[in-house]
């Protein structure tokens, strides 16, 4: 690198360090008076998620995801596809089928125990930020990526002889995510074919009655000690979406580590 | 009154734009990856800064995870060091 | 039960400090002469900023920031255990 | 009564947190050489990080806030805390492992070197 070219990125990097630090001191940004003029789209979001009987009602108090699945569910529902021809893609190009390469001869018994230690723990956090997707932030993609950490722990520590012998198989991974797939498409379906035999409206990805379809998912199951928020499709749909995406990552790595690293 | 927040965040998203130049300008490539990963870091603690976790763990595990991960499987294979 | 205004001569406080730490770690995370000593920084900065996170959360008064914290830690250490396994194998070649 | 010593406690544990930190990054830059840093590495993940975890999960448990609020950032906090004190350890090793049996850092101002001999000897 030149020193000239040095210079001009360290004018460049401190005049924006100088705007961003003036941004912040004055407030500029979300903290002063724009906080309160949100779009109007956004404003019928935030207003309409948590009433009853509102234009998009989801029965969750959760607005981001109620958003990302119920009023845009079918872009999420693409998106998942992308992902799934990606991961398509990849196996084409790389595997045919997975080798068991034997334990790494570098990784030391520390490391080992510690990732045997540590992946139950990831799988269990994973597990919860999947299932409390419809009350707390998270959901089935951030669910599924913080999963893939387990396998890929297990594989840096123990080969993927290990993961193969848990039954982290090629067949039952791929058939995991187009059962994933599948799911989240019969889910969205679902009110559509109730509504056609039923002979009234409904919406593809319909989660709660609206005033112009009055079909609807399950939104809380009552309980003698209170309710059960389910949020309609989106617990199902972040179910079928973590197992999709777990099921993915994992299989990428492994394609990737069948095929590509460790000497030939 | 200064927002704290936001002042952390503007010194973190300066950081991750060095990091993203030097990864730019590096030869040893392990060093880049090890530099994107950086950028990860600070890009992750912007999104904290701006009330966004759902964003923040779906780019941590990508940005800093898998993308780590296939570049180094890639790098065994090939060259360590650019011309 | 203490009151949330005893949170707002604390917080400003520990914040300044670990962001000090954030930003010592940082010169050496960007100089480090080899990989090692960047990985051995990033590591011991992730987790400053895991602290900063929680900070943030109560200085928010939203809890929901918290959880981001678990997966950075735990993808961190995959980026530990890779670079070593990079640097154990290529040896060999 | 309880609170009190609940949020103070975890306030105390907070700082010290805070003071181990800035410790481990000041060392962290006046250390010369890799192996000399992973003291000050130990000090700031498990000093700089645990310690303000654990004081954050104890912190909020006194505060005037509602409980499902208290109990997940108290959950948050101690699950990162444990995953933290687990795997940091165990990633400094390995790290100071590979470092050493690649030579990609040498341990440059050693008297004698008894690992890289035993590697000799056993090739």
């Amino acid at each position: 690198m030149k020193s000239s070219t040095h210079a001009a990125i360290s004018v460049t990097v401190a005049l924006i360090f100088a705007l961003t630090v003036a941004i912040a001191l004055i407030k500029l940004g979300f903290a002063g008076p724009w906080v309160t003029q949100n779009i109007n789209l956004a404003n019928m979001f935030l207003t309409g998620v948590p009433v009853p009987h509102s234009c998009c009602f989801s029965a969750s108090p959760e607005v981001v995801t109620s958003v990302i699945w119920d009023e845009r569910g079918i872009d999420t529902f693409y998106e998942t596809s992308v992902l799934f021809l990606a991961i398509i893609g990849t196996l084409y190009v790389l595997a045919g089928t997975f080798k068991a390469r034997p334990t790494p001869e570098g990784m030391t018994l520390i490391v080992r125990v510690i990732s045997k230690l540590v992946a139950p723990i990831i799988i269990v956090v994973s597990l919860s930020v999947a299932l409390h997707g419809h009350l707390t932030p998270g959901g089935g993609f951030q669910g599924g990526a913080i999963f893939a950490v387990a396998p890929v722990l297990l594989l840096a520590g123990w080969g993927s002889s290990k993961l193969l012998s848990l039954g982290f198989e090629r067949d039952t991974l791929l058939s995991l995510r187009v059962t994933g797939v599948l799911l989240i498409a019969l889910t969205g379906i679902g009110t559509l074919i109730i509504g056609l035999l039923k002979g009234v409206n409904a919406y593809v990805f319909l989660n709660q009655p609206k005033p112009q379809a009055p079909i609807g998912y399950l939104g809380w199951i009552s309980t003698p000690w209170g309710n059960i928020v389910l949020g309609g499709t989106l617990i199902l749909l972040n179910i079928f979406e973590f197992l999709a995406v777990a099921a993915g990552f994992t299989l990428a790595i492994l394609a990737v580590d069948s095929s590509g690293g460790g000497k030939e | 009154m200064i927002h704290i927040p936001l002042l952390i965040g503007s010194i973190g998203s300066t950081a991750a734009l060095i990091a993203a130049i030097l990864a730019m300008f590096e030869k040893d490539l392990l060093k880049a990856i090890v530099l994107s990963g950086i950028e990860s870091i600070f890009t992750a603690f912007l999104l904290v800064v701006l009330l966004a976790p759902d964003l923040l763990i779906a780019y941590v595990a990508v940005g800093l995870g898998i993308n780590s991960v296939i570049l180094i499987y890639a790098l065994l294979r090939g060259e360590r060091y650019e011309e | 039960m203490v009151s949330l205004a005893e949170l707002n001569y604390v917080l400003p406080a520990a914040i300044s400090i670990f962001t000090l730490a954030m930003v010592i770690y940082t010169y050496r995370v960007m100089k480090g002469p080899t990989v090692p000593d960047m990985v051995l920084a990033l590591d011991a900065l992730t987790v400053d900023l895991i602290v900063l996170f929680m900070l943030i959360t109560l200085y928010y008064g939203t809890p929901y920031l918290a959880i981001g914290a678990i997966p950075l830690s735990a993808w961190v250490f995959i980026l530990d255990i890779f670079v070593a396994k990079y640097l154990l194998e290529a040896k060999k070649k | 009564m309880i609170d009190q010593i609940l949020f103070w406690f975890g306030v105390a544990l907070l700082f010290m947190g805070g003071v181990l930190d800035v410790i481990a990054s000041v060392g962290m830059n006046r250390f010369r050489n890799f192996y000399l840093r992973l003291h000050a590495a130990t000090i700031g993940s498990i000093g700089g990080g645990v310690y303000p975890l654990v004081g954050v999960a104890i912190l909020v448990l006194g505060l005037d806030v509602p409980s499902t609020f208290k109990y997940y950032i108290t959950g948050s906090a101690l699950i990162s805390a444990l995953i933290v004190v687990l795997t940091s350890p165990a990633g400094s090793h390995i790290l100071a492992k590979a470092a050493h049996k690649s030579r990609e850092v040498l341990p440059k101002p050693a008297i004698v070197d008894r690992l890289k001999e035993k590697e000799v000897n056993e090739e």
